[in-house]
């Protein structure tokens, strides 16, 4: 056992620094730090400049030209890219799509499509959920039915993540509805572009329009656009699932989130003294800091043991699960720590939004943040699910 | 002892309640939440009509409540639809310092007030004052019969639709001395006072409102020169009653919705609410919706002790309120799942009233503090 | 509303005030602030005096003797017994049988049990639960078979408090094993002198005896000890279980120990200032405070809802909850108080349990208390079936 | 970074927990739990011959560890039986203060204690200090080549049998200050040192130490006067981690049996681990004995690091536990049942190894205010 950094680590971080100051715009990291949607062109910019480093495809196998980072590795990039508040990468092509692909697809499909996935020629959005399959999503019901070298698909789905930018899909389609409905699921990749698929948007609850509904109506779709074997679709969800969830304690967000709250609390007036001499409000910062400090070695912990490449099971769910509270609590803390002024808020969708709205502290929207982040206790296989997941692998082996 | 709402207080709250489901369900409300005003007049005048601005003041000021049931059965229901219309900046803040300081003269507004025809704001905390009540450093200057008043307030709910404003303002003592703060009726458009207003994420709209030398006379100071911060004091335990009975209609909203979702939403082929750990946390929010209520009528039955007695269950009640609230606005939306997250969805605005309750008149660690400063005392 | 007291129920906080002041022992009131087991004989001089005062039938309709008490009265008397530490009474006879005989009992049996109540004649232990029949208590196998005008039981209970103070035991036996559970169950008064009866000490992880396993073998019980009809005991045991929740908010205790634990506090040194200028350990206390003060005022609106003599329903099961959470949590304080002092132990059970103790905070066993007290939450309807109530009333009837 | 345990240390540990689930089973340690003495002579021997003491030390002192993953390693074993011998006092903390102080004279103590042959005791806390380490008003006071040692030691642990005590005692400073508190080596059989011993709940005894003028010749001095303090914190800390390893351990024997009791009790005819409810609340133990294990790891991982990065992880991960501890052993008994209230069922006394941890070297609280300070720092 041994906690400190090696040389080569810590020379990794310096490259990292150094990466980040040249190649991050003040802009967009402004537009990070005080959580203003990216718009598509600043996102595209970010990940080409990562594929141009070598970067973008961290996690992918060396094979498909990926560059196998370790945990350590992982967890340096990510706390310096979050403190520096670079945009996160998109996730759906590069950490979702592609271990399926990598894993499951033919060569033809992998020499085809991993490449545009780098090089920004495709923005992967994922049909997955659907407004009657949430947490239940092996109950989904989109059809995609065989005529002759088609599919032709119908249905809809919906929580889709910035559906609005993408040009691709991968969706989970019922192709059997005459057996169990685990084994009647098939992975089938679509072209937005493609007749028949519409996209209308979801506002949240923050006013944001990032996730959307996507309608397919007789929408043809060629079979080498299955991946692997027709209506093995669900054994390819699972594995997505779990590769989805290995990133989910977002160390490097909290870590910087924190510092953000610490910084606040700082100058924030509080009965005549700063905020952050408050003992309760101190005690609040302290409590969720001795959690954070306890779940990054979980997770250096748990991405060691899983190995390059690999996506852990069990702890994955449990790194979800406290990952998310950590965040949410620090959410909570952020708007906690501006007091009266979390109230000033103004919409994306909604009129005027371009007036000026107050923010002394310079930090940004923090109850929209709030609120918008009780998704991360729902989304990606909500809290529940990870325990019923939990409970189940470990009493399971008990009965 | 006794526990049971009189007759009167009754039928207002079912009145209310009736008038609430015919006019103002989520569409409407929604439309309200976007509109440039931020609220509806045609609501205004409506309530105004059903008397409810009238239970909020007492017979010798025109009303025929103004007690602390009065203001919980109000806002209990006005917190159960939702309703973003400013009647406790106008009615319980400002209009409750105005009766409580005001001369005849003064208190006329409050007519009108009730008839529904003026607006009032409570222009008193700062952008340093955070929920510190003292923190004052807005200055009342007079010269030969005339105040000036220069400062800056911050986020002044109604602060836009306003046709008076309650503006405090130092005219002795030092930065967060209790003595010295008076209490000024300012109109509107003086000049030399403006408003940068917005709109606020749980509904309605507010201002920082600026005071560059705004010039009145000296009758419009509201009562003895520096002795104001005991009304102001009273008024907001009285807007904090307001408040608190609001959020609890909100989260007993927050509760049937949830309750609701539970018994139709079906996954894995039966509703979600035959699993027992949404039973058992479903079960815990309404346990702990009675502490709520209780803390409620504790801060309610309470309002005319004296101020350690009032003010200790005010900050009990608004502590536990902050700490209770959340926990019903995020288990809500949590048992939900992602159609809790839609604008659409009502509980979407019903949490974030919830929510951002406890940025108003102190948090729930504030009021911590506070409480256990008053239990010592 | 109004939450004042009236004149009259002031008056009535006088007469309990000097009540306690004449009639409690110093020795008898130390014992139960110590949490030091009270004698058979201190338990039963107490309810002598209460009886003799008319307070011990405090909540029994008139027609039996009772006086009848509102939720106010109750309210004043548990808080005053409890601020003086006066002895609880024993609930079995008290507050358990006697309802069930009040209202399914025959005149016979109300004429003869009822007074013997009242007078000590009988101490009275429950046996309804067994080792297999927790929370499920409806899956009670203990056997009582009609043998000419006996019944012969056969069987166990578990968990009986004070059994071995007691002559008098109610059970829950079946009668009927080929019906549904709840329908083969009968109520039984038995003479614990009864050949056949024994009594077997359960010793508590604080170690001290006051639970007993009940074993019956081949015990006659004439048959005018059945309580109502045959295979109706479910009915009456339900009925008793409402009863056995009303008083179980406990209003009265949580009040007396948190200003203990304040008392601690202030002389307790905790870095050189008290431990109750301590701004963590005074949130702790704030915080629970707040709960006792809202929990207070529940508990004497659902009684006061309910009116006399009536058990309240769902309510209850509210106060139980978060009753014994209230009071759980300040026996956390009271031990976390005394710090290191909280270690020194001597338990009934163990050798060497006259040594001398160090208690220098004069407080008696906090750690001692605090674990016993987890029985709060899993007694009398454990929280979790307590909830179970509360979601199957709330939600049947949306279904 | 490297996060897999040597094999030394896995061999140790695999050895370690086969002798005790051999030699150290309820039965058997209930009986020791009631012995007049509180511990077993034999069980000691076992340890000491198993080579446990010597993992806990430095080659240069005798042993084959010291570190701190070698102090953590053996305690999580010792937690997971719930061994009550006097490991962390004797060894961890009086000799850990001896190794780190002691001239060569002195450490010859250091030999027969990994032996098993002696028992060593820490008298420092004292009645008034309750988590204060810096808090000594035991006085001593030199008169030509003599120490008197004056003063009263609170909740010693294993003071009957030590056969030495390491005492602090004042040679300078005001009460509470850091400088001025100089250990000694004191036998247990002096004048004027008298014990009053007592069981405890979790297990073991302890007992109140009264020194009435003990007299020690000036080399039983350990370092130089007045400058112990920095020797007491780092001792403290090892004691910390040994403690929090200990606490883990004794969790996960919580976890085990709560989860083995889920599916073989049943109720209304299926397996109580059926229930959701029960199992989301086993799920979550289980994710918070996860960031227990990271906090142990954290603290045992920065021993050897500088003061303040040292006692940051020490005070934040001993809080952590106490917030952990206490639910993982309420959860456990509640999830059981009435049967883990009896004291013959294992999770008795398991439970009250975890929630009584929390009352030595500092509660949650204590650590949280502590963390803090060292933050700003």
């Amino acid at each position: 056992m041994d906690l400190s950094y090696t040389p080569e680590e810590e020379a990794f971080r310096v490259e990292v620094k150094e990466f980040l100051a040249a190649e991050l715009k003040p802009d967009v990291a402004d537009k990070v730090r005080l959580g203003r949607g990216l718009s598509k062109a600043d996102t595209e910019a970010w990940h080409a400049k990562l594929n141009a480093r070598g970067w973008l495809a961290a996690n992918w196998p060396a094979k498909f030209g990926g560059a196998e980072w370790g945990a350590a590795q992982r967890q340096i990039y990510e706390e310096e890219a979050c403190a520096a508040y670079a945009p996160r990468t998109v996730p759906f092509g590069l950490s979702m799509l592609a271990p399926v692909l990598q894993k499951f697809g033919s060569k033809e499909q992998q020499d085809h499509w991993l490449p545009r996935i780098l090089n920004g020629a495709d923005w992967w959005c994922q049909g997955y959920s659907e407004p009657g399959a949430g947490s239940d999503l092996a109950s989904l019901k989109c059809k995609a039915e065989r005529d002759g070298d088609h599919y032709v698909v119908n249905g809809q789905k919906t929580w889709t993540t910035l559906g609005q930018h993408a040009n691709m899909i991968f969706c989970l389609v019922r192709t059997d509805s005459d057996v169990k409905q685990q084994e009647g699921i098939s992975f089938l990749l679509i072209d937005m572009d493609t007749p028949g698929v519409e996209v209308r948007p979801i506002i949240l609850l923050d006013g944001t329009h990032e996730v959307n509904e996507v309608w397919f109506t007789d929408v043809r779709v060629p079979v080498e656009n299955l991946v692997g074997e027709e209506n093995k679709g669900w054994t390819y969800a699972k594995y997505l699932l779990t590769h989805e969830r290995t990133n989910i304690a977002g160390v490097g967000f909290s870590k910087a989130a924190l510092d953000s709250v610490k910084r606040v609390a700082r100058v924030a007036n509080d009965n005549g003294r700063p905020l952050i001499s408050n003992p309760h409000f101190a005690g609040r910062i302290a409590r969720v800091e001795m959690d954070l400090m306890a779940m990054e070695t979980s997770a250096l912990r748990i991405i060691a043991a899983a190995g390059a490449g690999e996506a852990p099971g069990l702890e994955a769910s449990m790194l979800k699960v406290k990952g998310s509270e950590i965040r949410q609590e620090i959410n909570d803390l952020s708007r906690r720590a501006v007091g009266p002024y979390a109230m000033p808020f103004a919409s994306e969708a909604m009129e005027g939004s371009n007036q000026p709205i107050p923010d002394p502290f310079d930090v940004g929207d923090t109850a929209g943040d709030y609120f918008n982040n009780r998704k991360l206790s729902i989304f990606g296989g909500s809290n529940e699910v990870q325990k019923n997941i939990i409970a189940k692998v470990t009493l399971g082996g008990r009965r | 002892m006794d526990f049971k709402l009189t007759e009167e207080r009754q039928m207002l709250s079912d009145t209310l309640r009736r008038y609430l489901s015919d006019k103002y369900d989520t569409k409407t409300r929604n439309a309200i939440l976007e509109s440039d005003k931020g609220f509806s007049d045609e609501i205004w005048t409506g309530l105004a009509e059903l008397g409810v601005i009238g239970a909020l003041f007492s017979e010798d000021d025109g009303g025929f409540g103004g007690g602390g049931f009065d203001i919980a059965v109000v806002f209990e229901e006005l917190g159960r639809a939702g309703v973003v219309e400013p009647m406790l900046d106008s009615a319980v803040l400002a209009g409750g310092a105005l009766a409580r300081i005001g001369n005849s003269a003064q208190k006329a507004h409050i007519e009108s007030l009730i008839g529904g025809e003026t607006q009032l704001a409570f222009a008193h905390a700062e952008p340093q004052s955070r929920y510190d009540l003292s923190d004052v450093q807005t200055v009342a200057d007079t010269q030969d019969g005339a105040v000036l008043l220069t400062g800056r307030k911050a986020v002044v709910m109604n602060a836009e639709a306003a046709d008076w404003f309650v503006v405090s303002a130092r005219e002795g003592g030092e930065a967060r001395d209790q003595n010295g703060i008076t209490l000024f009726l300012v109109p509107a458009d003086s000049d030399g006072l403006t408003i940068q207003g917005y709109p606020l994420i749980s509904g309605g709209r507010a201002g920082e409102v600026t005071l560059d030398g705004v010039q009145v006379p000296e009758s419009a100071r509201l009562g003895m020169p520096g002795m104001a911060f005991p009304v102001i004091e009273e008024a907001m335990a009285a807007a904090v009653v307001a408040q608190l009975a609001e959020t609890l209609g909100a989260m007993g909203t927050a509760c049937e919705l949830t309750q609701d979702y539970l018994v139709t939403r079906q996954q894995f082929g039966r509703p979600i609410g035959t699993f027992q750990a949404l039973q058992h946390r479903m079960a815990e929010m309404l346990i702990e919706m009675e502490q709520a209520r209780s803390a409620v009528i504790n801060a309610a039955g309470h309002i005319g002790s004296d101020r350690v007695v009032r003010e200790r269950h005010i900050s009990a009640a608004k502590s536990l309120m902050g700490r209770i609230g959340r926990l019903i606005a995020e288990e809500a939306i949590q048992m939900h799942g992602g159609i809790a997250m839609t604008q659409e969805y009502e509980l979407a605005h019903i949490a974030k009233r919830i929510v951002m309750a406890d940025h108003r008149f102190g948090d729930q660690d504030f009021h911590l503090e506070r409480f256990l400063d008053l239990s010592v005392a």
